[in-house]
């Protein structure tokens, strides 16, 4: 989805103003957010890829002014919403109807939970389809729903510097199609591919990308 | 191609710092500015309402339909204007500000076209008047390039598949003018008759125009 | 699996904004009526949400990855695995887990520099650095580091020489990047537990070096 | 500038929902015709002109650039050309009077010019000394060029190969007279890029888009 999300390369943001010794939470609202998006019960089927998908979707002006924990707060009421889990009515009530569940996750289980092994490495036969040093090209495509390739990328020729076996498809388990998997690659682009010959001749970018997001340059 | 940066970073400054201080209501700060402006003799309040008066009552889409209608009825104006449309929109006078370099562009049974501007609102307002709100929104603006048979579709414009559509970005003063196909049963029709039957949104091209 | 999930790529690709007016529009008010909701729903214990916030307020930050960088200064057997196998070296310290899976050390060298982004959205080794600071996940960082990412150090206070090479790694995937800075010069006499109380998040970023301690700069 | 301005291509702006031609009103509220008025009118700073009014616009804050209304945009211009001119202080910009004491002019356009300046200005065509270095039929690739200043090449194209439709000789040229350098100007053409090209496999096969560029925009395919 080329939504406002897909900010590389863009200019016009002003200054960074990274802030000295920040706090992880501004105040206390934005630890009960982040607590909520990773300690509550999702519906089935929810992934990390339908999470990020969600917030894509904000109303651009809103992706840009809301600050992170309100977009995650956005997220939790989209998932809710659209899997049923909860109505409109409830939601702007903060008053629950249907029956209580009593299977969240408790404190005790939190640590646990933080230091879980469960990833997105899956296991594929099928070989990689390239190998270190090819060169490859991102292909020029424009999925309308979730992708992890940005833009700037698309189009751009570059070498295949590490492979890390097979990994979910994003574009896919953003969308409920389970468990597609593809090798996943990372792909150095020289600055100049990129952003033409005024870039540094010396730097480069790397993306992560999955097989399906390229094709031999 | 050099560029001062300093020259655009300071643009950048005056945007930022003054926006938060003023109403978010334009009407107010819109008064304002023009009290403002009055009082420094920066602007005539009659110089507005003549330009007020220029949109409204002097230039429009009609200006665009009577150019359509000839190019119907004419066969050597519509070469004329296919081949040069600057030259033979100047010979009706309708040429102007935004409207002084003009391009039309046919539709045909196998190419259609449409007119956007993505990078800001570029129209050409000597034969249309003013853009209409969507032309100088994001999702026209975003989507005519990469999706137009779905934005025609929003317009209740479906094309069948054989016909090419061909989007004109308009990036430069460059201003494009769609001549729509002259609807079927209008062979007895005066040229002033031809001309009300033009809508607007058929010289974009997100539409089409009806005998009715 | 409810239909709207599986909403295939080629949906129409409108704004969301219907759920924006019918809840509270201060974030605080509106975070508090979904952890009520929520709760009384059954679908989160507000205690486990406090675990969570004391595990990222107190327990899980950058001090982890710091650690990890002293270690790989003092011992040259553990920087090369690091750097061959970076999650299975990584993996006694018993910091691996919540956005910490697949890991990827980038070491900096006088004619290298790392810096890491996540243009899509916030990426970031929490396992290793805890949660990332506002910049890092705003769009000034995330827009200019893949295209000028020499201006985006200056803003740092960082100026790189030509000679330098600077790779930007944009985190697409869920593989997480620990930029391994240069150890500064004079610290040939430091613990290693002292050594990682010289590196900062920054650093670890690609967005600053390591300095040594006052006394000893050159 | 890869502005948030730039936008062909994107996604996430919702539906276009047309208002209908027969009803959509000229202006949807008296600010916006007043609006129109002072910028068609106003006393804009030396040198100002259409090219520096659309680059001002870009360096709009992104948020408020995508929330705000069009003609607020205008007033947005407007005032930081006022500012960045000197010719009113944000005092006056807030207050919405002239600072006690401060002067005032008496050459802002008038009402009998108006239709004059309709009729004649906007033209921007100009004589350029060097032939046209591409012809129409010809293949060319738009650059693949990051300005941070303005630039009319949106970064749908760039990088991309099309076939030069129409020559439109010589034209100001925005990028170097968006920050007063100059007209500097340029060889025009249309070029005609294949939707696939710029979209992709799954685009149409059929379709294209058009899109006038300056000579230095482009070189030869």
């Amino acid at each position: 989805m080329n939504s406002i999300h897909d900010v590389g390369g863009m200019h016009g943001f002003g200054a960074i103003n990274a802030e000295a010794d920040e706090p992880p939470f501004h105040e206390a609202w934005e630890g009960r957010a982040g607590g909520i998006l990773e300690v509550m019960t999702f519906p089935a089927g929810f992934t990390v890829d339908r999470f990020r998908y969600l917030r894509e979707t904000l109303r651009p002006d809103l992706y840009l002014t809301q600050t992170y924990y309100e977009q995650w707060i956005y997220i939790a009421e989209q998932a809710l919403l659209e899997s049923g889990m909860t109505s409109p009515e409830e939601l702007a009530r903060g008053k629950a109807r249907a029956p209580r569940r009593e299977d969240a996750m408790r404190s005790d289980a939190v640590w646990g939970f933080l230091h879980d092994r469960a990833h997105s490495g899956r296991d594929l036969d099928d070989a990689p389809r390239f190998a270190i040093g090819q060169r490859v090209r991102a292909r020029t495509m424009q999925p309308t729903g979730h992708t992890r390739l940005p833009r700037y990328a698309r189009g751009k020729t570059g070498s295949i510097v590490s492979r890390h076996g097979a990994h979910v498809l994003p574009d896919a388990s953003a969308h409920g199609k389970g468990d597609m998997r593809q090798h996943l690659y990372t792909v150095r682009f020289a600055a100049q591919e990129l952003w033409g010959e005024r870039a540094n001749a010396r730097d480069s970018v790397h993306l992560d990308l999955w097989e399906s997001y390229l094709e031999p340059a | 191609m050099s560029q001062h940066s300093h020259a655009h970073d300071h643009d950048l400054a005056h945007h930022h710092d003054i926006h938060s201080e003023l109403p978010p209501d334009p009407a107010l700060r819109v008064k304002a500015l023009e009290s403002l402006l009055t009082e420094k003799g920066l602007v005539d309040p009659a110089a507005i309402d003549a330009w007020i008066e220029v949109y409204e009552s002097k230039i429009g889409p009609r200006n665009g339909a009577k150019v359509v209608a000839k190019a119907w009825v004419d066969p050597a104006y519509k070469q004329r204007l296919l081949s040069d449309g600057t030259k033979a929109i100047g010979e009706l006078d309708f040429l102007g500000r935004q409207g002084q370099h003009i391009v039309a562009v046919e539709n045909t049974p196998d190419v259609h076209n449409l007119v956007v501007c993505t990078l800001c609102s570029c129209y050409p307002l000597s034969v249309l008047g003013l853009p209409p709100a969507w032309y100088k929104s994001a999702p026209y603006r975003s989507r005519a390039v990469i999706d137009p048979r779905g934005v025609l579709k929003e317009f209740g414009l479906e094309l069948p598949e054989h016909v090419k559509i061909r989007v004109w970005d308009s990036t430069a003063e460059v201003r494009y003018l769609v001549l729509p196909a002259r609807p079927a049963g209008t062979e007895g029709m005066s040229e002033e008759r031809l001309a009300a039957l033009v809508t607007r949104d058929s010289m974009i091209g997100v539409g089409k125009v009806s005998a009715r | 699996m409810t239909a709207s999930l599986s909403d295939h790529p080629h949906h129409h690709d409108h704004a969301r904004d219907h759920a924006h007016s019918d809840v509270p529009s201060d974030p605080a008010v509106r975070t508090k009526a979904l952890e009520s909701l929520l709760t009384e729903k059954g679908l989160v214990d507000p205690a486990a949400i406090d675990a969570w916030v004391d595990a990222y307020e107190r327990k899980i930050g950058p001090r982890r990855g710091a650690q990890i960088v002293a270690r790989a200064w003092v011992d040259a057997a553990f920087k090369a695995q690091l750097l061959q196998d970076a999650t299975r070296a990584i993996e006694p310290f018993g910091f691996l887990g919540r956005e910490a899976q697949h890991l990827v050390v980038l070491e900096n060298t006088a004619a290298i520099h790392n810096l890491v982004v996540c243009t899509l959205c916030s990426c970031y080794p929490w396992g290793l650095l805890g949660l990332p600071p506002r910049w890092y996940k705003a769009a000034p960082y995330r827009a200019r580091s893949v295209i000028d990412p020499r201006g985006v150090l200056a803003e740092f206070g960082l100026a790189l020489g030509d000679e330098v090479e600077v790779r930007v790694w944009d985190s697409t995937a869920e593989i997480r990047y620990l930029v391994l800075p240069e150890r500064p010069a004079g610290t040939d006499d430091l613990s290693e537990p002292a050594l990682a109380e010289l590196v900062t998040r920054d650093a670890m970023i690609g967005v600053a070096k390591v300095e040594a301690p006052k006394g000893k700069r050159a | 500038m890869n502005g948030v301005h730039d936008m062909g291509g994107m996604h996430g702006h919702g539906p276009v929902a047309p208002e209908d031609e027969k009803h959509e009103p000229l202006w949807h509220a008296p600010w916006e015709a007043r609006m129109l008025g002072i910028t068609r009118s106003m006393t804009y700073p030396k040198g100002f002109n259409i090219d520096r009014f659309r680059h001002i616009r870009e360096l709009m804050p992104p948020h408020l650039y995508l929330a705000r209304s069009y003609y607020d945009h205008w007033y947005a211009v407007c005032v930081a050309a006022l500012l960045n001119g000197g010719l009113a202080t944000k005092e006056e910009i807030k207050s919405g009077h002239a600072a006690a004491g401060s002067a005032k002019r008496n050459d802002a356009a008038r009402a009998d010019q108006v239709w004059t300046s309709q009729k004649t200005q906007g033209i921007f065509t100009r004589e350029v000394a060097t032939p046209p270095q591409f012809a129409t039929g010809q293949r060319v690739r738009a650059r693949n060029i990051n300005p941070t200043g303005h630039t009319r090449l949106p970064r749908y194209v760039r990088g991309k190969v099309g076939v030069v439709q129409i020559h439109h000789g010589g034209h100001v040229f925005p990028d170097t007279n968006a920050h007063v350098q100059g007209e500097a100007p340029q060889h025009l053409y249309t070029v005609a890029f294949s939707m696939r090209e710029l979209w992709g496999a799954d685009a149409s096969a059929r379709d294209e888009t058009c899109v006038d560029l300056w000579e230095s925009y482009l070189e030869p395919a």
